[in-house]
């Protein structure tokens, strides 16, 4: 158990973090960090593949075109980016209120809460899942994506 | 029975003709117009071969074609037409035919317009000839629709001053403008929609068939209890589009602010659209419930005749007073529904068809009007007759028709209706209609008398009477009004046998 | 097809295909002459056709009667069309054709100044106006009639208002529709209870219902009742008279043929026609006498004071048909028949003959003219002649049939209708001797410069002129011969009432003496002018001024029309449905509008202000579901 | 072992991107707040998961992660389109939906 608390309190401090740094850099690195700690949540939790993939894409992907974003516009703007917030106590309250909302239905709910064996050979299980039953909405996600890159690229393009 | 599918045949004509012509290049002048022609001319001569073929001797629905569409849920493509949908597509096909020849002279956006009102005819012939109520339905809404761009954008303004207490409220909602009348049409007919949905989903649970289909939801009894609050959800649904009173008033706006071919084709046949779902889904479907509601039918029936002649009088404008005529007169074909007895259905049914055509005619004669005299207010009319000869005399022939002479086909519709309504129940709606016809001969001859009659004013020296493709319209549709003046039996014939099987299904339920 | 089937319809045919010839080829109609000359050759045809039909049909009564199905039932017995050819229709049929065929061929010249198209028009009018009369004559059903019947009213319109451009004539034309239109609303009623009840409008069929007692009283007296007012509206009986005197507003041969042949004796044809019918509605048929005694007398006090010689004429027509009424009233057939059968004739000769004076003088109003005997020897004598008719003096057409009306109202018992039907032959001489001798007489000098007409208008008035002579004596056995009996089958209905009263001998001469007193006081005021017409005028003030203005009949259908109908009710109706009916659907559409127009500050455009909403709406919904 | 751990760090999570969401002015930092909102679904799915032994979780999780990639390229590029077009990136100046 002690090894989720060393994990999970550094990730809620770097989701602090992006929300309340100053500077649009220290954001993206601080929500780089915090998606490699997700993916340890999920070696924990036994989801191998998905802590890879969290890595590989997520952080990779994410956070790689952020910082391309935000390069993009500082030249734009020809300055640094400082970050700036408002309305800091509205928001506090009520992310606070949707917090404890949440916290109340965990504590009120009857379900069980231990944790239930995975099939044998997980991979292959995934495997299957994902190639066979799913197929169908993964070959989609792969047009999905197509479309995104060709819609960025059009949309970010300078003259048309 | 072996035959090659006419009724489908009939759907796919205009359907096709819409397709082919928002495929032709802008700048063809003559493919964008030939093109509706022919597909206009071949659903014509289908639907007068449908009259010759139909076997009047065994009756019944003739022409099925029936494939399954969604088994699961009992959704079939059904087609088939009895005697009196037959007479609706004939009615269709006449209106749809010189509504083509009537917007010849249509210049803008020539192509999207020919392209809306096929496709609004393919629907209303959907609707005559589907034997599932979710087919039905769907033509239904495709018959609606098309009829809010056909305003929006061909349409005609109006200034109308605004007077009295409301006067700031009329300005700001628009009234007069084509924006508007597009607007409260299409919102309306939706409105009535909403209820159709809900009656017929209804029918479709309670009937506990798990079936859309027409001739078997007929065939089953379904349950009075609902029955009862059934009836009065379709009746309201339909009552909307056939413009029962107090839910008439989009008529009026619409079809004035509507081009010729669109309100030829929306008081023509959509208003029939309604009263045909009436008789269809609420009569022969729930007689009980019908049984139980007729009162208000005809009640409301009544109101229409009276109140719209009345309200027609009143009017400045052509192409309101035509409109408000067509309030009446829907109103004799829900009295002569609700007689629910032979010779008044009978007259209901041939009204559909005959103020059909007689209300395509005036409103194509309005649009010549308007078109060459650029204004609709009859006073500033007087001594046409002079200029517009041709014109005159149609217009004439519609007014007389309108108002129900003897040797034109109103004469025959009314009659007849007047003859069922003694005998209904509540006789006394009988003189409420005979009243109806006297106004209606007040209003017409008056408006007669201004526009054409009088001393010419010599501000329209130059004006033209009817030319070329116009004369087409005119005179295939007065002739059928003639046609069917003198010689009714030709189409009451299968409309009588349609309508004994309709009311077969009343034994025992009428006291 | 037996020869009486052939002959009707070579009598009904011409007219129509005249019709549909000249209507559908334009060119044709356009040219005028060939449309005229083709309308007369068909009119003559039929004339010469019904000719032989009567002569059949007097040979052997008949009736003849054949019929289609026009309209297929199920639960009914099919709605007929058919003729039925007995009598009184081949008649009928003959003075419809020949009046129709005298009046089209004087047409030629009354309306020679028209302008070609204008005259092919009118022909093709007239060509339709005879089908439609014909037609009406030989209906074998109720339907048909009513059918033929709206035509007739339709073609009246038209040749009413055949002038369209003149503001009077439009007026007078729908005014002549929508008046007869009103009685039609109660012959329609009336066709349709009577066929709920019988289930059936042949009219064999109606009478041998009636003839067993198969039809309930009270059912046959409303029904009865509600087509009489269609007679009344065609016919011009009190109180829908009114649109026949403005009907003169039309060309003055058409004036002829609509009082005279076609629509007006519609009326007076229908209660004839379906007498059988009436005969069992006794207090209908009282209400008739009433009527028509009542609109004899008042049209004639009328017709003292018109300055316009048409309008004199149409009042006496008027006060005609109201004898006529009056006759079928108290259960004559026979004497009601016969004097639309002379009137036809007398009527139609004064018409072409006041046409031929206006046609000459260019004006209608009687105190422009005078001494016109001398110019205008020939209209002068057949006027004359149709006064002498109308006024009932012996051996004229009129006198015969007049007097047989008279001697039947009396005998019926009635002093009201008596009385009246007495004092109209008084005002009756009075008023067309006036007219006589202030035209043709009278020391005035005509304005302008009068001339005889062409010969193909007097000739058509010469053979009038000649009918109205003998028509009288000459017919009148064969009118006993044919209608006589029906007139009994009323007496036995009617025994008491017809046994009580006798008519005394000296009827007839009193009769005569009434008709020669309004002669000799015409002479006396207008010729010899012993007695001032205008002091006259003077002292009867309020009696002429009620008369000059037809005691306001006109003013209370105006009012009725303008202020009541168009002006009231239409108002109350249009203004309720656009601020009340539409009001209410533009105030929904006005609220919605202007709750959108506040609702839309809410939307400020920034997304994350729109988020605290969803954590509000969603705090919201569980709080409710919690609680 | 419970999975209620996982599943509250996935609460805590998602209501620090929801702050971030309200508070941050700049787009690119609310993009980068619903990152950490949808990473924190993602957590909770996969506690699922686990918890009910159901790889469904896991590959939605899955699903919900190429979603997102594809959702931060076309932001990313909206980022900038809008920007060039109102000349600032914070999204209380962006007003476009302004009824």
């Amino acid at each position: 158990m002690w090894i989720f608390w060393l994990i999970a309190i550094p990730l809620v401090l770097f989701a602090l973090g992006v929300v309340l740094s100053k500077n649009l850099f220290r954001s993206t690195i601080y929500l780089g960090a915090t998606l490699v700690l997700t993916a340890l949540i999920y070696l924990l939790l036994h989801a191998e593949l998905l802590g890879f993939i969290q890595i590989l894409l997520y952080t990779g992907g994410v956070a790689t075109l952020l910082v391309f974003a935000i390069m993009l516009t500082q030249r734009i703007v020809g300055e640094d980016i400082t970050q700036q917030s408002r309305g800091l106590v509205g928001g506090a309250i009520a992310s606070l209120a949707v917090l404890l909302i949440l916290f109340f239905f965990l504590g009120s709910s009857q379900l069980d809460f231990s944790v239930r064996p995975y099939p044998e050979n997980l991979n292959l299980a995934l495997g299957k899942n994902l190639f066979v039953t799913y197929v169908l909405p993964f070959e989609v996600l792969s047009v999905l994506l197509l479309a995104a890159i060709i819609g960025a690229i059009v949309m970010a393009r300078r003259d048309r | 029975m072996q035959h090659f599918p006419v009724l489908s045949l009939i759907l796919l004509a205009p359907f096709l003709g819409a397709l082919l012509t928002m495929f032709q290049p802008k700048e063809a002048y003559y493919r964008v117009r030939i093109i509706p022609a022919i597909a206009a001319g071949i659903t014509l001569i289908l639907s007068i071969y449908l009259l010759l073929k139909y076997d009047r001797s065994i009756g019944g629905f003739q022409f099925i074609e029936h494939y399954p569409l969604i088994p699961q849920l009992g959704i079939s493509y059904h087609l088939g037409v009895d005697g009196m949908s037959l007479a609706l597509v004939f009615l269709t096909a006449f209106i749809i035919f010189t509504g083509v020849f009537a917007s010849w002279t249509i210049l803008e956006r020539t192509k999207e317009f020919y392209t809306l009102l096929l496709l609004l005819v393919t629907g209303v012939f959907g609707v005559f000839v589907s034997l599932d109520l979710f087919l039905f339905f769907l033509f239904y809404e495709l018959a609606v629709l098309p009829m809010y761009l056909l305003i929006g954008v061909w349409g005609s303004s109006k200034y109308i001053k605004p007077r009295g207490i409301f006067a700031r409220m009329i300005q700001e909602v628009g009234v007069g403008t084509k924006e508007y009348a597009a607007m409260k049409l299409t919102l309306y007919l939706l409105f009535g929609s909403a209820f159709i949905l809900v009656g017929l989903l209804t029918i479709y649970k309670v009937s506990g068939l798990n079936t859309f289909d027409f001739l078997e939801l007929n065939a089953h009894k379904i349950d009075p209890r609902y029955q009862k609050f059934l009836f009065p959800i379709v009746y309201i649904g339909f009552g909307v589009l056939a413009g029962i009173w107090p839910l008439h008033t989009w008529s009026p706006d619409g079809h004035a602010s509507a081009p010729t071919a669109a309100s030829m084709l929306h008081a023509g046949v959509l208003m029939k659209l309604g009263a045909y779902g009436v008789v269809r889904v609420g009569m022969q479907l729930m007689p009980q419930g019908a049984t139980e509601w007729v009162w208000l039918v005809g009640t409301i029936a009544t109101i229409n005749i009276v109140y719209g002649a009345l309200s027609a009088m009143w009017q400045m404008d052509l192409k309101y007073i035509v409109a408000y005529s067509s309030v009446s007169h829907m109103g004799i074909v829900m009295l002569g529904a609700a007689t629910l007895n032979e010779p008044g259905l009978n007259g209901s049914v041939f009204q559909m068809v005959s103020h059909g055509i007689m209300t395509g005619l005036l409103f194509a004669l309005v649009g010549l009007v308007y078109e060459k005299a650029h204004t609709r207010d009859i006073l500033a009319m007087g001594g046409f007759g002079k200029r517009m000869p041709g014109i005159a005399t149609f217009f004439t022939i519609g007014g007389l028709t309108s108002l129900g002479l003897p040797g034109l086909s109103g004469f025959v519709a009314e009659f007849l209706v007047f003859l069922g309504a003694w005998q209904a129940k509540q006789w006394y709606w009988l003189v409420p209609g005979v009243l109806g016809a006297f106004f209606t001969a007040v209003y017409v001859l008056r408006a007669l008398k201004i526009i054409f009659w009088g001393p010419f004013n010599e501000k329209y020296k130059d004006l033209p009477d009817a030319i070329g493709t116009e004369w087409v319209a005119l005179a295939v549709l007065s002739g059928v009004l003639i046609l069917l003046g003198v010689v009714p039996f030709i189409l009451l014939h299968p409309i009588d046998v349609s309508v004994m099987e309709l009311l077969s299904k009343f034994k025992g339920v009428l006291p | 097809m037996n020869q009486v089937q052939v002959l009707t319809l070579l009598v009904l045919l011409p007219p129509l295909i005249s019709f549909a010839w000249n209507g559908v080829v334009i060119p044709w109609r356009r040219a005028g002459k060939p449309a005229a000359w083709l309308s007369i050759l068909a009119i003559l045809t039929s004339f010469v056709a019904s000719l032989v039909l009567a002569k059949t049909v007097l040979a052997s009564p008949g009736p003849y009667s054949w019929e289609w199905t026009w309209l297929p039932f199920q639960n009914f017995k099919p709605i007929i069309v058919g003729f039925y050819i007995d009598p009184l229709a081949a008649l009928m049929l003959v003075v419809v054709t020949l009046v129709a065929s005298m009046v089209q061929i004087y047409s030629l010249g009354y309306m020679s100044e028209e302008p070609a198209g204008s005259l092919g028009r009118y022909y093709t009018y007239h060509s339709l106006f005879s089908f439609a009369m014909l037609g009406l004559t030989a209906s074998a059903s109720l339907l048909q009639i009513y059918i033929f019947w709206e035509l007739v009213g339709l073609c009246s319109y038209l040749l009413i208002g055949f002038w369209y451009q003149k503001p009077s004539a439009a007026n007078a034309a729908v005014k002549a529709f929508w008046t007869t239109r009103l009685g039609d609303v109660g012959f329609a009623l009336g066709i349709v209870v009577l066929w709920a009840h019988t289930g059936t409008f042949a009219l064999p069929e109606l009478f041998h219902k009636v003839e067993a007692g198969q039809i309930a009283t009270s059912i046959l007296a409303l029904t009865m009742l509600l087509v009489f007012f269609g007679a009344m509206g065609k016919s011009a009986q009190f109180p829908l008279h009114i649109w026949l005197p403005d009907a003169m507003e039309g060309p003055t041969p058409v004036s002829a043929l609509i009082h005279a042949a076609t629509m007006v004796a519609a009326g007076v044809y229908l209660v004839a026609r379906i007498f059988p019918l009436y005969s069992h509605a006794e207090s209908v048929m009282t209400f008739i006498a009433y009527i028509g005694s009542f609109t004899a007398f008042f049209a004639a006090t009328i017709a003292l004071v018109q300055e316009d010689i048409k309008r004199v004429l149409a009042y006496s027509t008027i006060s005609q048909l109201g004898y006529m009424m009056a006759a079928l009233g108290v259960g004559s057939v026979m004497a009601g028949f016969f004097h639309l059968f002379t009137h036809a004739f007398f009527k139609a000769l004064l018409f072409l003959a006041a046409g031929s004076v206006i046609h000459a003088m260019h004006t209608n109003d009687i105190w422009k003219m005078g001494r016109l005997a001398k110019p205008m020897k020939q209209t002068a004598i057949v006027f004359i002649i149709g006064t002498l008719a109308l006024a009932g003096v012996p051996p004229f057409a009129g006198y015969f049939s007049k007097d047989e009306i008279i001697i039947k109202v009396v005998e019926s018992g009635m002093v009201l209708p008596a009385i009246f039907a007495l004092a109209t032959v008084f005002l009756t001489a009075f008023y067309m001797f006036r007219v006589v001798f202030v035209v043709f007489f009278s020391h005035r000098e005509p304005e302008g410069h009068p001339h005889e007409s062409p010969a193909v208008m007097t000739g058509p008035m010469w053979f009038l002129a000649a009918l109205s002579v003998v028509a009288g004596f000459l017919f009148k056995g064969l009118f006993e011969k044919f209608f006589g009996h029906a007139a009994e089958a009323m007496e036995t209905a009617q025994e008491a009432a017809t046994a009580a009263s006798h008519v005394p001998g000296w009827l007839p001469i009193l009769t005569l003496i009434l008709a020669l007193g309004g002669i000799l006081l015409a002479y006396l005021i207008y010729q010899k002018e012993a007695i001032s017409h205008e002091r006259l005028r003077a002292q009867f003030r309020p009696v002429y001024v009620m008369l000059q203005k037809k005691y306001w009949m006109d003013d209370i259908a105006y009012f009725l029309y303008r202020r009541v109908l168009v002006g009231g009710l239409s108002v109350i109706c249009g203004w309720f449905d656009r601020y009340i009916v539409d009001g209410i659907v533009n105030l929904v559409t006005w609220l919605t509008r202007k709750s959108g127009e506040i609702l839309r500050l809410l939307q400020n455009g920034v997304v994350q202000d729109y988020l605290y909403g969803v954590i509000f709406g969603l705090i919201l919904f569980i709080l409710l579901g919690i609680f | 072992m419970t999975v209620t751990p996982y599943i509250g760090l996935g609460f805590v999570l998602f209501s620090i991107g929801l702050f971030g969401v309200l508070t941050r002015r700049n787009t690119v930092g609310i993009l980068m707040a619903i990152e950490l909102m949808l990473n924190a679904s993602n957590i909770v799915l996969v506690a699922f998961s686990r918890m009910h032994g159901n790889l469904g979780g896991q590959l939605f999780a899955f699903f919900t992660i190429t979603v997102t990639v594809a959702e931060v390229a076309v932001g990313l590029a909206i980022v900038i389109q809008v920007f060039r077009l109102k000349k600032t990136i914070h999204a209380d100046e962006i007003t476009l939906l302004k009824g």
